[in-house]
C-alpha cells in the first residue's frame, strides 16, 4: 500500500505559543488511522496544519506524493481531503440541501460516489429537514450534516474531528458502521474521537499525542495490549 | 383626482422604487451577501455614470456608452477588490466602514481631477427620448418605463444567480464562514472577485440609467447611497426579495408623500406653512417607515435566514 | 493580574497632553498666533464627542450612525435658549445634557431591539428625522442657522479664546476622566462583555438591554455637552451639525483612533482635525491625500492608531 | 411538601409544522441529577431553551420553586437561580478565562450599575472566580484568552460559567460533548449532587448511567419513559428508540 | 502696504463645488492677467474650501482672520455658509466682498460698511424673471423651488413682480433629484409655464426629466440665470435649447472688458465662462480699482472702503454702481439658450429687461 499522507516533523505555533513540537506520522492508502490524546494536546492543531489553515513553521507534509505544507487550503482540499471539523461549522445561511450540494464532487474518482440519495438514506433526519436552514437544526442533526457534507466531496482522505460529538448512541453506532463499510471499500480515514474503545475495532493504526509530540504509535492490537499507554495518555 | 394622475403616481412610485432597486442590487450582493459594509458603492455608481457619459460622447451612442461603462466599471471593481477589499473581508464592519469612507474621498477627488468639478452631459438615448401615450392625453416617459423593465429583469437575474445557482451557494457559504468554505475546497478569493465585479457592473448599469435622468456629478453617489441602504435594511439584509419589496415600498411612500402630502397639508394649514412643512415631513416619512419596520421586525421584512 | 477588560490610564501620555494644552495658549500668544487656541479647543470638544461615541461603539459594541443627533441637540439647546434670552451656561449646559440624555433614551428604547447593521441604520433614521425636523422648524434666523449673540455666561469672560480654552480643557478633562473610570468599573466590564457575547450575558443573569440603554444615555448626554461647547465656540448653530456626514465623521474619528481603546476617540479627533487643518492649507485636492492616509491606516493598523501606542494593554 | 424545584405543565413548542415539544410534563426534584436522553432532534435543546427563557413556549407553564416563570425573562430566571450551559460553546472569546468566570460571579454579587470604582479592586470577585476556575479544572489556563482554549477546555469553561452564577438548578446541554476524558466533569457533577438540581442532557451513556438519579427519555417532543438508570437500561422501548446496542457495552 | 493679503473661501468640493471652482477661476484669471498684482500691489492669495459647511467655513475664516490677518475676504457661494460667518468677519474689521449670494439680511437695516456684494441681491434675478414673465403675458405659472431660505426668497422675489395667476407652488427638499411626483403635479395643474429655482444638480435633473416626460413640449420654462448657465448646459445639453433665463451678465455682452474676459477665460480653462466666473473676475477688478485709487494704502481702511464704494472699475457686465447698501445697481438681461456659430450650446442675450435695477431693501439702509 502507498503512503497517502505523511507528516514529517512539523512544528506549529499560534502566534508565540508553540503547540506542535516535531510531530510525525503516516497514513497509507485505504487505512483507517486515529489521533489520540487528551484535551488540548494538539490534535486539532495537527489537522489544521495538514490542511494549511495554520501554517507549519518547520517540517513537511506530503499528500498523494505532493508537498502541500505551503499550498493554499482550498487547493489542498481539492486534491481530495475533506474534514468534519470540530464544532460542526455548518453554513447557517444555506439550507441542508445546499450545504450538501454546494461542495459536492468526486475527488477520489470513486466508482460508487456519494450522492444526495445515499446521504439521505444514511441520515434520514436530513432528508426530512432538506429545506431547513443550517442553523435550524439540532446539534446532532448538524453533526450529521457536517459528515454528509464531507462525504459529498468523495474525498481520498476523510478526516473526522470528534465527529461523534452530540450524536445519540444509536446514531453514533450508525456512523461507526458506516466508517467500517467505507473502510472495506478502500476509503482512507483519519479519526479523532473520544470513544477509543470503539476505535480499536475500527482503526488499523493509532498515533497518541502528548503535548505536541508523538508519545506512542502502533496498531490496534498493540494498543489493546498496552492499557498503560491508554490510561496515561488518553484517560477514560 | 383623475385617473391619469393616479396612474401616473403609481407608475412614479414603481419607477422610483425600481430605480432605487437598481442601485440597491449591487449593494445587496456586496453588502447583503458578501457582508462587506461598502460605502464606496456610491463611488462605483458615480464611476459608472462618468464612464457612460464619457464613452457616450466619444462613441456618439448611448448603448455603446452603456456597454463600455459596464466593462470599465467591472474592471475598476476587480482592481479595487484585489487591492483593497480582499484585505477587508475578515475585518470588522468598523474597518470596512472607515476604509470605504476613505475610498469615497479618493474617488471623488479623482473624478474631480479627471473630469472637473462641473457636471457632465448624459441624456436618454434617442429611442427613449419621446414619451409614450398610455392613456389618451396622458403620456409617460418611455425611459422611465425602460427603467421599470430593467429593474424587474435585474431582480429576476439576481434571484436566479444567488438563490438558484451553485455560485450563489458558494458566495453565501464563503460570507458566513470563509475558513470553512476554503476548507471545503473553494477558492473563495476568486468567487468574491467575480461577485464584486458583477456588483460593480450593476453599479455601472444603475449609474448610466439613472445618470441619464438625474445627474452625472462628483458626489452623486452619496446622496442616493443612503436610500439604497435604507431599502436593503427595510427588506432584510441579504434577501433579494426583501430588497425588491423594500425598494418598492420606499419608492411608493416617497412618491406618494411628495405628491399627496402638500395638498393634504394645505387643506389644514396656511399655504405658506404647508410649503415649509410639507417637504420636511415627506423627507422624514421614509425614515419613519424604516424605524417602524425595524421596530416590529428587527431584522427587516424578509430576514435572510441565517 | 491582567485583564483584557481593564484599560489602564495612559497616564504619562495624558499628562503630557494636558501640559501641552495648558501651555498652548501662552505659547500661541507669545507668537501672536491666537488662532491656534481655537483650533485646539475645537479638538478638545471633538475629542469628547468622539469619546462618547467610542463609549457606545468601542466598548458597548453599538455602532451608531446617529451620534450627530445628540451632538446637534446640545448645540441647538444652547442656541434656542440663547435666542430666547437664556444666556447662563449654568442653566443651558446641564439642560443640553439633559436634552441629549432624554433623546438618547427615546432613541435607545426603540433602536436597541435591533442589532448590527440594522442598528446602524435605525440610529441613522432617527438622526435624519431630527435633522429634517430642525430644518422644517422655523427656529432659524434669516439663514439656516441660529446665531448666538455671545458665548454663554458662566461668570468668566468666555469671549476671550484663552479663557474659553481653559474652561473647555477643564470640563473635557473631567468628562474624559469620568469615561475612564466608567469603562474600568463594574458597569464598564459588563458593557464590554455585552459587546463580546450578548446572549451569554443574558444567560448569566444580566439585563442586557438595561445596561445598553444606560450606556447609550450617558453617551448621548456627553455628546450633547460637546455640542453645547461647540455652539459656544462657533457662536452659531447650523443644521450641518445634525447631518449624517457629521455622524460619519465622528465615526471616522473613533475608528481611526481605535474603537475600544480609552484614548481612541481622543487620538482620532486630534488626528482627523489636524490632518484636515494641515492638508487643506496645502492643496485643494487634500481629500485625496486624506483618503489615502485613512486607507493606509486601516490596512496597516486594523485596530486604529491607539493600538500601536497601547500595544501592551490590549493584546 | 413540594420537593420539586422545577415543574413543567403541558409545554408545547412548534416550529412550523414540527412539534418540537409536545404537551410535555416534567418534574425535577431538589438536589437530584435528572438526565434527559433521546435521539437527535427529539427536542432536548428546545426544552432547555424554554426552561431558561431563551425562547417562549407556545403553550403550557413553567414553574420554578412553585412560582410561575413562564413569562419572565432569561436574566430574571438566572437571578432566581436557574442557569444553563450551551450545547454549542458560547463564552467570551476575547476575555481571559478568569474574566469570563468573574463576569458570571459579578452578575450575582451586588449591583453592576457602579460607574466609578475600578472592578479590579474588587478582590473577592476574582478570588471566587479563581476558585471556580480551579474547580472546573482550568487552573492552569486562567490567564489565557477563552477563544484560544482547545475545544474541550472551552466546554469546561462553558459549564463553569453556569456554575459561577451559583444556581439552584443547573441546565446542562451536553457538557461532556467534545471533552475527551470526562472523568473530571463526572466527578464535578457528582460533587454537586444534593446541593443543587441538575438537568443533564447527554449522549455519553457512560456518564448518564453513572450520574443520573433519574432519567427521562424524550422522543419527538414527548417523554416516553422516566425512571432510574436500571429501569431505563432495561426498557425495551427505550432500547429500540435510542440506546441501540451500545448501552450493552 | 507692500502687498495685499486676500483670503478666498469657497465651496470647492461637494455638490456645489463647480460654482466655487468657477468663482475661483474667474478671480484667479484677473490676477494672472495683472501679473498677480492688484492696483500695483502684489497679491498674497490663500484659497480655502468650506465644503458647503458653515462649521468648516468658520475654521477657514478664523484662520484667515486670526492667523493670516488678511486685508480682504471673498469667494463664498452659499448664503447658509456665509451668513453664520459674517458677524465674526465684519467685527474683525475685514472687508468682505461677496461673489455670489446677496442676502436680504444685510441689504436693509443691517447693511455694513465692510460688506460689499459684487454679484446681486438674491431677489434680483428671480424678480427680473417675474417681470419678464408678466411681460410675456403668461397667465398661469407653476412655481417650484428648493425648500431652503435661498429657494423661498427666490420664489418670493419672483412673486413680487409676477402679476398673473399661480397654478401651483411646490417646494422640494434641497438635494432632491427625482422630480416625477412634482412633474405629475405640474401636469395636473394645467399650467402653461414653469418657473423654477433649483440650485445646482437639482436644476439640471429637473430639466432632463421635463424633457423625457415631454413636459417641455407643453410648457414654457423660465428660470433665473443660475439654472440656465453654462454649467447646467454642460450637464443637460440639448434639452435646454430655447430656455429663457435672466442674468446680470452674459458671455456675449457687448463691452470690451467682457470680450477680453471671455476670450482669456476660454484660452486659460478651455470652457465658456459662467456668471459665477464673471462674478469672481469682477470682484478682482473691483479690488484692483480700489487699491489703485488709494495708491496702495489699504491700511487706511476708511479710504479703502470709500474707494471700494466708488467702484471705480470696468465691470464685465457693463454699467455698475454700488447702492447705498453696497449691493449692486446694474442692468439685467434676458438670455436664451441656443447654439452658437461653432455649434456649441450657450446663452445668447435677447435684450435688457431691467435697467439700473436695485433691490427693494436698500431704502432701509442707513449708510451714506
Ligand atoms: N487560536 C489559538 N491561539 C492560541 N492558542 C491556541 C489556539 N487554538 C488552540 N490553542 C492552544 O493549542 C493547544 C492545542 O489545541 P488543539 O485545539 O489542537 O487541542 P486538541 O488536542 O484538539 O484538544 P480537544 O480535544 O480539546 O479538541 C491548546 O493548548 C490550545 O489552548
Ligand atoms: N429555529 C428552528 N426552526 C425550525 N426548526 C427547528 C429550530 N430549532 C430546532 N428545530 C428543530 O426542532 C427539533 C428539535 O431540536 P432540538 O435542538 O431541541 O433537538 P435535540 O433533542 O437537542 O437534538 P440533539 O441531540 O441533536 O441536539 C429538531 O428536529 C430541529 O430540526
Ligand atoms: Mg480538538
Ligand atoms: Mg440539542
Amino acid at each position: 500500500m502507498n503512503t497517502l499522507l505523511s507528516v514529517q516533523d512539523i512544528e506549529t505555533a499560534y502566534g508565540s505559543s508553540q503547540v506542535l513540537f516535531g510531530l510525525s506520522f503516516e497514513i497509507r492508502e485505504g487505512e483507517t488511522a486515529t489521533l489520540l490524546g487528551r484535551n488540548g494536546v494538539g490534535k486539532t492543531t495537527t489537522l489544521r496544519s495538514i490542511l494549511g489553515l495554520t501554517p507549519v513553521q518547520r517540517g513537511a507534509v506530503h499528500f498523494c506524493g505532493q508537498r502541500i505544507e505551503a499550498m493554499a487550503t482550498d487547493h489542498i482540499a481539492r486534491l481530495g481531503m475533506a474534514i468534519v471539523p470540530e464544532g460542526r461549522r455548518i453554513f447557517p445561511n444555506l439550507t441542508v440541501r445546499e450545504n450538501l450540494l454546494a461542495f459536492a464532487g468526486n475527488r477520489s474518482k470513486s466508482q460508487n460516489p456519494w450522492t444526495l440519495q445515499r446521504i439521505h438514506a444514511l441520515f434520514q433526519p436530513l432528508q426530512q429537514r432538506s429545506n431547513h436552514m443550517g442553523n435550524q437544526l439540532s446539534g446532532g442533526e448538524q453533526q450529521m450534516l457536517a459528515i454528509g457534507r464531507a462525504l459529498m466531496t468523495n474525498p481520498r482522505l476523510l478526516i473526522l474531528d470528534e465527529a461523534s460529538e452530540g450524536l445519540s448512541p444509536h446514531m453514533r453506532e450508525e456512523i461507526w458502521r458506516c466508517l467500517g463499510r467505507l473502510r472495506e471499500h478502500g476509503q482512507t480515514i483519519l479519526v479523532i474521537d473520544k470513544y477509543v474503545e470503539r476505535l480499536l475495532s475500527l482503526a488499523d493504526h493509532h498515533t497518541v499525542i502528548e503535548r505536541g509530540r508523538v508519545a506512542w504509535s502502533g496498531s490496534s492490537g498493540q494498543l489493546r495490549a498496552a492499557p498503560d499507554i491508554w490510561q496515561r495518555y488518553v484517560g477514560v | 383626482m383623475d385617473l391619469a394622475f393616479a396612474i401616473e403616481n403609481l407608475l412614479n412610485g414603481l419607477q422610483f422604487g425600481l430605480m432605487l432597486f437598481l442601485l440597491a442590487a449591487g449593494l445587496t450582493l456586496v453588502f447583503g451577501i458578501m457582508d462587506v459594509v461598502n460605502l464606496a458603492h456610491g463611488s462605483l455608481y458615480m464611476a459608472g455614470a462618468y464612464f457612460a457619459a464619457t464613452f457616450t460622447s466619444l462613441c456618439g451612442s448611448f448603448w455603446a456608452g452603456l456597454l463600455l461603462s459596464v466593462a470599465a466599471t467591472a474592471a475598476v471593481g476587480v482592481l479595487l477588490e484585489m487591492a483593497v477589499f480582499r484585505r477587508l473581508y475578515q475585518r470588522s464592519h468598523l474597518s470596512q466602514l472607515l476604509a470605504t469612507f476613505a475610498l469615497i474621498l479618493i474617488f471623488n477627488e479623482l473624478a474631480r481631477m479627471i473630469w472637473g468639478a462641473q457636471a457632465l452631459t448624459l441624456n436618454t438615448p434617442p429611442v427613449f427620448s419621446r414619451p409614450v401615450e398610455l392613456l389618451p392625453g396622458f403620456s409617460y416617459s418611455s425611459f422611465r418605463l425602460f427603467i421599470i423593465g430593467t429593474g424587474l429583469a435585474v431582480a429576476a437575474l439576481m434571484y436566479l444567480i444567488v438563490v438558484k445557482t451553485r455560485l450563489g451557494m458558494l458566495v453565501r457559504a464563503g460570507a458566513s464562514d470563509r475558513e470553512m468554505a476554503i476548507t471545503m475546497g473553494i477558492d473563495i478569493a476568486r468567487v468574491f472577485t467575480l461577485l464584486f465585479a458583477f456588483g460593480a457592473a450593476l453599479c455601472a448599469l444603475a449609474g448610466t440609467l439613472l445618470g441619464a435622468i438625474l445627474e452625472v456629478q462628483v458626489g452623486m453617489g452619496e446622496s442616493i447611497l443612503i436610500l439604497a441602504f435604507v431599502v436593503i435594511v427595510i427588506g432584510g439584509v441579504g434577501s433579494i426579495r426583501g430588497a425588491l419589496v423594500g425598494a418598492l415600498l420606499v419608492g411608493m411612500v416617497d412618491t406618494l408623500s411628495r405628491s399627496l402630502l402638500p395638498a393634504a397639508l394645505r387643506a389644514i394649514m396656511a399655504p405658506e406653512a404647508a410649503a415649509g412643512v410639507g417637504p420636511s415631513l415627506a423627507s422624514i416619512l421614509i425614515y419613519v417607515l424604516m424605524a417602524a419596520v425595524l421596530f416590529f421586525k428587527p431584522r427587516g421584512l424578509f430576514p435572510a435566514r441565517g | 493580574m491582567t485583564s483584557h477588560l481593564h484599560h489602564p490610564l495612559p497616564a504619562l501620555r495624558m499628562a503630557l497632553l494636558l501640559a501641552l494644552m495648558l501651555l498652548l495658549p501662552l505659547v500661541a500668544q507669545a507668537f501672536g498666533q491666537e488662532y491656534y487656541i481655537g483650533v485646539v479647543s475645537r479638538m478638545l470638544i471633538f475629542a469628547l464627542a468622539a469619546s462618547s461615541l467610542n463609549l457606545i461603539l468601542g466598548f458597548g459594541g453599538m455602532v451608531s450612525l446617529g451620534h450627530a443627533a445628540y451632538f446637534g441637540a446640545g448645540a441647538y439647546t444652547v442656541g434656542i435658549l440663547m435666542q430666547n434670552g437664556v444666556l447662563s451656561g449654568w442653566l443651558s449646559w446641564p439642560l443640553a445634557m439633559l436634552v441629549g440624555a432624554l433623546l438618547a433614551c427615546l432613541v435607545g428604547l426603540i433602536s436597541l431591539r435591533t442589532k448590527g447593521v440594522y442598528f446602524i441604520m435605525i440610529t441613522l433614521a432617527f438622526a435624519q428625522m431630527i435633522y429634517y425636523i430642525v430644518i422644517g422648524l422655523e427656529v432659524k434666523g434669516g439663514d439656516e442657522s441660529i446665531r448666538l449673540p455671545q458665548r454663554s455666561s458662566i461668570g468668566l469672560n468666555l469671549s476671550s479664546d484663552t479663557t474659553f480654552h481653559y474652561v473647555v480643557l477643564v470640563l473635557v478633562s473631567i468628562f474624559l476622566l469620568l469615561i475612564h473610570r466608567l469603562i474600568n468599573s463594574r458597569f464598564g466590564r459588563v458593557l464590554q462583555a455585552i459587546r463580546e457575547n450578548e446572549t451569554r450575558m443574558e444567560a448569566i443573569g444580566y439585563p442586557v438591554l438595561r445596561y445598553k440603554l444606560v450606556c447609550f444615555v450617558i453617551a448621548g448626554a456627553l455628546a450633547s455637552f460637546a455640542g453645547a461647547l461647540l455652539a459656544n465656540q462657533n457662536q452659531f448653530v447650523s443644521p450641518g451639525l445634525l447631518h449624517w456626514t457629521q455622524s460619519g465623521s465622528l465615526l471616522v474619528m473613533v475608528i481611526l483612533g481605535g474603537a475600544g481603546y480609552f484614548s481612541g476617540g481622543i487620538i482620532g479627533a486630534i488626528a482627523v482635525l489636524m490632518l484636515e487643518e494641515i492638508l487643506s492649507a496645502y492643496t485643494i485636492h487634500w481629500q485625496l491625500i486624506l483618503g489615502a492616509i485613512l486607507l493606509g491606516v486601516v490596512l496597516l493598523l486594523p485596530n486604529g492608531l491607539a493600538s500601536c501606542l497601547q500595544r501592551g494593554s490590549k493584546a | 411538601m413540594n420537593a420539586d424545584v422545577l415543574s413543567l405543565h403541558q409545554l408545547v413548542k412548534r416550529y412550523g409544522g414540527l412539534v418540537a415539544t409536545d404537551h410535555l410534563d416534567l418534574n425535577i426534584r431538589h438536589g437530584e441529577i435528572h438526565a434527559i436522553i433521546g435521539p437527535n432532534g427529539a427536542g432536548k435543546t428546545t426544552l432547555i431553551q424554554q426552561i431558561s427563557g431563551a425562547i417562549a413556549p407556545d403553550r403550557g407553564r413553567i414553574c420554578f420553586h412553585g412560582q410561575d416563570i413562564t413569562r419572565t425573562t432569561m436574566h430574571q430566571r438566572v437571578r432566581l437561580g436557574l442557569a444553563r450551559s450551551y450545547q454549542i460553546t458560547s463564552v467570551f472569546p476575547a476575555c481571559s478565562v478568569l474574566d469570563n468566570i468573574a463576569l458570571a460571579v459579578q452578575a450575582r454579587r451586588g449591583s453592576s450599575m457602579r460607574f466609578w470604582k475600578p472592578a479590579l479592586a474588587d478582590g473577592a470577585l476574582f478570588e471566587e472566580a479563581r476558585a471556580i476556575g480551579c474547580r472546573i479544572g482550568l487552573a492552569a489556563r486562567l490567564d489565557m484568552r477563552a477563544g484560544h482554549l482547545a475545544h474541550g477546555e472551552q466546554r469546561q469553561l462553558e459549564v463553569g460559567l453556569a456554575l459561577a452564577t451559583s444556581p439552584a438548578l443547573l441546565l446542562l446541554d451536553e457538557p461532556m460533548a467534545g471533552m475527551g476524558d470526562s472523568t473530571g466533569m463526572i466527578a464535578l457533577l457528582d460533587s454537586l449532587r444534593n446541593q443543587l438540581g441538575i438537568v443533564l442532557i447527554e449522549h455519553d451513556m457512560h456518564a448518564v448511567f453513572q450520574l443520573a438519579d433519574r432519567i427521562s427519555v424524550l422522543v419527538s417532543g414527548r417523554i416516553i419513559a422516566t425512571g432510574t438508570a436500571e429501569q431505563i437500561r432495561s426498557d425495551a422501548q427505550v432500547r429500540k428508540a435510542y440506546l441501540g446496542d451500545e448501552a450493552m457495552a | 502696504a507692500d502687498k495685499i493679503k486676500i483670503g478666498f473661501i469657497s465651496s470647492l468640493s461637494g455638490s456645489g463645488g463647480a460654482l466655487g471652482v468657477d468663482i475661483r477661476d474667474g478671480f484667479q484669471l484677473a490676477l494672472t492677467n495683472g501679473n498677480n498684482k492688484l492696483g500695483g500691489l502684489p497679491v498674497e492669495l490663500s484659497v480655502l474650501d468650506d465644503q458647503m459647511n458653515p462649521d468648516i467655513g468658520r475654521q477657514a475664516s478664523e484662520r484667515l482672520i486670526k492667523r493670516d490677518h488678511v486685508d480682504v475676504m471673498t469667494g463664498m457661494v452659499f448664503s447658509n455658509v456665509l451668513l453664520p460667518l459674517l458677524p465674526a468677519i465684519l467685527e474683525s474689521d475685514t472687508v468682505y466682498i461677496s461673489t455670489n449670494t446677496g442676502p436680504a439680511d444685510y441689504a436693509g437695516e443691517k447693511c455694513n460698511k465692510n460688506f460689499f456684494v459684487i454679484s446681486w441681491q438674491n431677489e434680483d434675478l428671480p424678480g427680473a424673471m417675474g417681470k419678464y414673465v408678466t411681460q410675456q403675458n403668461e397667465q398661469n405659472v407653476f412655481l417650484i423651488g428648493a425648500n431652503y431660505p435661498g429657494g423661498r426668497e427666490s420664489i418670493a422675489g419672483f412673486k413680487r413682480h409676477y402679476k398673473g395667476k399661480i397654478a401651483d407652488e411646490v417646494y422640494v427638499k434641497l438635494g432632491q433629484l427625482d422630480f416625477s411626483a412634482e412633474l405629475a403635479q405640474a401636469r395636473v395643474s394645467k399650467a402653461d409655464s414653469v418657473f423654477f429655482f433649483l440650485p445646482g444638480a437639482m436644476g439640471s435633473a429637473f430639466l432632463k426629466q421635463m424633457d423625457s416626460g415631454g413636459l417641455n413640449k407643453t410648457m414654457r420654462i423660465y428660470a433665473p440665470g443660475f439654472s440656465g448657465d453654462q454649467d447646467s448646459i454642460k450637464a443637460v445639453g440639448e434639452p435646454m435649447l430655447g430656455m429663457y433665463n435672466a442674468s446680470q451678465w452674459a458671455s456675449d455682452l457687448d463691452n470690451a472688458e467682457n470680450a477680453k474676459f471671455v476670450r482669456a477665460f476660454e484660452k486659460q480653462y478651455g470652457r465658456i465662462p459662467t456668471m459665477y466666473a464673471a462674478q469672481g473676475y469682477d470682484a478682482a477688478l473691483l479690488l484692483d480699482g480700489a487699491v489703485r485709487d488709494v495708491k496702495g494704502h489699504i491700511e487706511d481702511k476708511t479710504a479703502f472702503r470709500k474707494a471700494l464704494r466708488a467702484a471705480n472699475f470696468k465691470s464685465v457686465r457693463g454699467d455698475f454702481k454700488f447702492n447705498r447698501n453696497h449691493y449692486p445697481i446694474h442692468n439685467i438681461h434676458m438670455r436664451v439658450v441656443e447654439r452658437d456659430k461653432q455649434g456649441r450650446i450657450s446663452n445668447r442675450t435677447v435684450g435688457m429687461i431691467a435697467k439700473d435695477y436695485s433691490d427693494p431693501y436698500a431704502v432701509n439702509c442707513k449708510m451714506d
